[in-house]
């Protein structure tokens, strides 16, 4: 299968070469027709290569060169099963926003298709990658393919300036990761991940390990829109068009969070041992905060892509807090997150997109009751929130089970319950403007809400029901993702094998089988475990009360809400006023983030 | 060569900030040369006074332009 | 002599990112990144230097002589490279932003206001 | 200046200047500066020569032990140029009779003899990168840079209908698309991505290196091509008289 392992990669990277090049020839269609075909092709050699590596590691090096006496000579992609994964679920993606897009963005040029190809061949090579700056390279196309997406709509304002801001922080991040490299690189004279943690394994940790892996890691959580570097994330969701905010929300933040463990477990998990702790505490420390964060922002908002982008930081939190405990069986729910996330949410902004087209907005209250005549649609929305809180036994709910079970063995239970309040909260945002659009419930008006430009809707002939249809395969996949038989299984096994560090090692500078072949996969069905059952449907009570609350506030009596306003008004207002738009503020937000992890780590690891 | 960062980074004027960083550009090219890159000073010598220079004085006559005419 | 060269990349690090938070024009914010981005370059070849060691280029030198490192040499030449499309794109956003709205300072453009 | 700026740029120093300790801090761990003996960079310096035929080690590393880096390098780039195209699109509409910025012919005689010069130093740097310090990257840029001088000197009406769908397009396109398809003929052809097929030539001519030659001239017509569409955009976008804004 080794053969196989470039073509996700180059097969859309090609086809975006050709399609520029054919540009004044071929018509439209033709060239819509040859970027679906080449997403189509390398999301069928990624489903090949998750197959292969599911028996062991599958390497390929670039050039032939092969490690010289354990020294890597070149540059090698290692696809484990959760490499091969995120690569799998960036190319299928991928593949649905090209589809959608025949219809959504038709009139639009072709240089849209470019891009989305270019993107995704950057995020399937981000994934598949075993050498750091290789990782780097791709990082970089990512970002400049997504940057121009952002920006896509230039007649308006806010897209350019949703722009701007993800491009220059994500900048930033990138010379951070560039300077760790280097760091890396000084000491241990390698650029192989594998070759880089045997080096780094053989001493502790000292300074230079300390800000190269600080340095590293704020780099990755700016792409991951960890707080307080998530500023760029719904800013530039809140503009660009739904199918760039499904790839960018369902796989590109993914990938951030991915590395982060990908560098921890290959690189500096030995070095590092003596410390998991410190390293945890303030993993865990930024994951939790993001998701509180990211639920409040998600409740005060009403256009409804910075509600789901808000409500993807969030769930960003929890991968990184779910990371941060630096155990298997927590990588493996954070795996099962990524999954399922990935898809509700891709089809939840696409499903966006159709709402814009049928509706002509997208703010829940302009559009207030105008959705009763698309039912459909509705129950597809419900159908992703429910997805997304993590209903037993659908969509989220096995990732938040191992998470769960996880948290408990560290010492983290209570992370059990900030999860439960973060998605609780988040879903209840989204039943409140569901109920708002499609039922035409609650109030007309909302004071709390924050007011944002709106959105002008594409061409008028295009009907959304082939757009509904597409984002409908997403969420039902979505929702499934948790009671595919021997799922469970199969994401644990690969995170143990993940975070097998030596055997990783061998496998790359050795050529040693990683992984077991004869491993017996069952194909059992997810067995529910009571408290995270409890765990779903205490977030679902929460959703829905925070719901109801959204809608119907005012028929509060007043005096307990001027007490609540006294007592939770300032705090929002400052984390409102944070999220200012101006890029100053959020290189300032970004500087000061990076000084206090690499602070915290210099003064305590 | 710090200097020369600053008085880039910090020069407010753009058109006095574009001279001044084909000018930091030099001195990199020159830095590489001592550190013997050659390849590398060669590419910073071609982005610094031929890519850099055209795009972004293109920009600053743009905005400027309209700036005055309205 | 370490210090300084270390101290230096550090400096320069920090001042482009300081020159880019406290911008009040686009274009300059661009060039602030790429004052940012040359502290890579200066740390990746700083690196690989070796005192006396001549360039990695084997024409009319002996194999085996000394040279200084090649990959730092080859991973900063991609560098440079992402430097400059990374500058193009800002200032096309920059160019497009003030089309909008005649002005390309940052702190003036802010329509997301919450 | 406002409030919120001057508040910003005190906040912001300090942060910065601790930042800047801490990076500091840690190089200070790095290897002395000029003592550093990279296993990786060392061994390659033995090895490149004899195996590769190319007398310069940092183009062997670009092109062949590293080259699925300059691959995605490559697509950057191209990603980047694509991207501004689009962005720069609204303000790029059709425009009516530009005059031609340059009237004097003793200007563009000096110019077309400048650019002579640059194009020949271009194709020198990309021709002889395997050998000598250069490439396609360096050639690419230089080479594009003169061909704009060309139609600046001999007048803009030139440059457009040089035309950047019919002709810079598929240039670009072609360069990238040519860079990954040398690398898939190796695959194809059983060996690995990228693998050096072909004969490697005598080491220090023209034609060493393999299939290192094919994709530094690949690289080469991507850059110029890509740095060519780049000049035209912003060119276009300044040309263009300005438009009411909607």
């Amino acid at each position: 299968m080794s053969w196989a392992l470039p073509l996700p990669v180059v097969v859309p990277l090609i086809a975006a070469a050709v399609l520029v090049a054919t540009g004044a020839i071929l018509p439209r269609r033709v060239q819509d027709a040859i970027g679906i075909a080449a997403a189509a092709t390398a999301t069928g050699f990624a489903l090949l290569i998750l197959a292969a590596s599911e028996r062991h590691d599958v390497l390929h090096w670039f050039g032939g060169w092969h490690p010289h006496a354990g020294l890597a000579l070149g540059i090698s992609f290692t696809a484990d099963p959760l490499g091969a994964g995120m690569a799998a679920l960036a190319c299928g993606l991928d593949l649905l926003v090209l589809v959608y897009s025949w219809t959504y963005m038709r009139r639009q040029s072709q240089t849209f298709d470019v891009l989305i190809l270019a993107l995704g061949g950057a995020m399937a090579g981000f994934a598949l990658t075993g050498d750091i700056f290789n990782m780097f390279v791709w990082f970089e196309l990512m970002g400049v393919s997504a940057y121009a997406l952002a920006g896509f709509m230039v007649e308006e304002l806010g897209p350019l300036q949703g722009a701007i801001n993800f491009a220059v922080t994500n900048t930033v991040g990138a010379y951070m990761v560039l300077m760790g490299i280097a760091l890396l690189y000084a000491r241990t004279d390698a650029l192989n991940l594998a070759q880089i943690g045997r080096v780094l394994g053989h001493r502790p940790a000292d300074r230079l390990v300390i800000v190269a892996f600080a340095l590293i890691v704020t780099g990755l959580m700016v792409r991951a829109a960890i707080v307080p570097f998530h500023f760029w994330l719904a800013d530039a969701h809140a503009a660009s068009p739904a199918p760039v905010c499904a790839l960018l929300s369902g796989a590109m933040v993914e990938l951030g969070i991915f590395f982060i463990a990908r560098v921890y477990w290959t690189a500096f998990a030995a070095p590092l041992h003596a410390h998991a702790s410190g390293v945890r505490d303030v993993l865990v420390g930024l994951g939790v905060a993001t998701a509180l964060i990211g639920a409040l922002m998600c409740l005060l908002q009403r256009q409804l892509k910075r509600l789901l982008a808000y409500s993807t930081i969030s769930q960003a939190g929890t991968m990184l807090a779910g990371i941060a405990l630096l155990d298997p069986r927590s990588l493996a729910g954070v795996a099962n997150l990524v999954l399922a996330h990935g898809l509700l949410k891709g089809g939840l902004f696409l499903l966006c997109g159709v709402i814009l087209v049928e509706l002509r907005h997208i703010d829940e209250l302009r559009v207030y009751g105008a959705g009763r005549r698309l039912p459909w649609a509705g129950v597809l929305w419900l159908l992703g929130t429910l997805g997304l809180v993590g209903l037993p036994p659908l969509g989220v709910f096995l990732a938040q089970q191992l998470l769960y079970e996880g948290g408990r063995e560290h010492g983290f239970g209570w992370l059990a319950v900030v999860g439960a309040v973060a998605s609780g909260v988040c879903a209840g945002a989204m039943l409140r403007a569901g109920a708002r659009i499609f039922l035409g419930w609650g109030a007309r008006e909302d004071e709390l809400l924050s007011p944002e430009p709106d959105e002008h809707a594409p061409e008028r002939d295009v009907s959304g029901r082939p757009l509904g249809i597409v984002a409908g395969i997403a969420i039902v996949l979505g929702l499934a993702a948790s009671v595919v038989p021997g799922i469970e299984a199969r994401t644990e096994l690969a995170a143990e094998r993940f975070a097998d560090t030596s055997a990783y090692r061998a496998a790359v500078l050795h050529g040693a089988a990683h992984g077991d072949a004869a491993a017996h996969v069952s194909f059992s069905l997810l067995g529910v475990d009571t408290a995270s059952a409890l765990y779903g449907l205490g977030a679902l009570a929460i959703a829905a009360a925070t719901a109801a609350f959204g809608l119907w506030h005012r028929r509060l009596p007043p005096r307990i809400l001027s007490a609540g306003a006294r007592t939770l008004g300032p705090p929002v207002t400052v984390i409102r006023l944070a999220h200012s738009g101006i890029v100053g503020d959020y290189l300032l937000w970004l500087s000061g983030g990076a000084l206090a992890v690499a602070a915290i780590w210099a003064l305590t690891l | 060569m710090a200097c020369a960062a600053t008085s880039v980074a910090l020069c407010l004027d753009p058109l006095r900030q574009i001279f001044l960083s084909g000018v930091y550009g030099l001195l990199l090219a020159v830095l590489f040369v001592v550190l013997q890159a050659p390849d590398v000073a060669l590419s910073m010598l071609v982005v610094s006074t031929v890519a850099y220079p055209l795009i972004v004085l293109i920009a600053i006559s743009r905005t400027r332009r309209e700036r005055g005419e309205e | 002599m370490t210090i300084l060269v270390y101290a230096v990349v550090a400096w320069v690090f920090a001042i482009g990112i300081y020159g880019a938070i406290v911008s009040r024009n686009l274009i300059h914010l661009a060039l602030c990144l790429t004052v940012t981005q040359s502290s890579t370059y200066i740390l990746l070849l700083a690196i690989g230097y070796k005192h006396g060691a001549g360039a990695p280029i084997f024409e009319d030198v002996k194999l085996g002589t000394a040279a200084v490192d090649p990959v730092v040499q080859s991973l900063t030449l991609t560098d440079v490279v992402v430097s400059v499309t990374v500058i193009a794109l800002i200032l096309a956003l920059a160019l497009d932003v003030h089309r909008q709205s005649d002005s390309i300072d940052p702190d003036e453009i802010s329509t997301l206001n919450r | 200046m406002s409030s919120r700026q001057r508040l910003r740029a005190w906040i912001a120093a300090p942060v910065l200047a601790l930042f800047a300790a801490i990076l500091g801090w840690g190089f200070a761990r790095a290897p002395a500066f000029g003592d550093f003996h990279g296993a990786y960079g060392d061994l390659l310096n033995r090895i490149a020569v004899p195996q590769r035929h190319t007398s310069n080690v940092v183009t062997a590393i670009v092109f062949d032990y590293r080259g699925f880096d300059t691959m995605g390098e490559e697509f950057i780039l191209f990603a980047s140029v694509v991207g501004v195209v689009l962005l720069l699109r609204a303000v790029r509409e059709p425009a009516t009779g530009q005059d031609d910025p340059v009237a004097s012919d003793a200007i563009r005689l000096f110019g077309i003899i400048m650019v002579a010069v640059i194009l020949v130093f271009g194709l020198w740097l990309a021709a002889f990168g395997l050998v000598t310090p250069g490439g396609g990257f360096q050639g690419g840029v230089a080479i594009a840079g003169g061909i704009v001088l060309v139609f600046l000197a001999s007048g803009y009406r030139a440059w457009r209908t040089f035309g950047r769908e019919r002709l810079l397009d598929p240039f670009e396109g072609l360069g990238a698309a040519s860079y990954a398809a040398v690398g898939l003929a190796a695959l194809i052809a059983g060996a690995p991505f990228l693998h050096n097929l072909l004969g490697l030539g005598v080491a220090g001519t023209l034609r060493s290196g393999g299939s290192m030659t094919l994709l530094n001239w690949a690289v080469a017509v991507e850059v110029a091509a890509a740095n060519l569409v780049l000049y035209t955009e912003f060119l276009e976008s300044y040309l263009v008289p300005h438009l009411p804004r909607r």
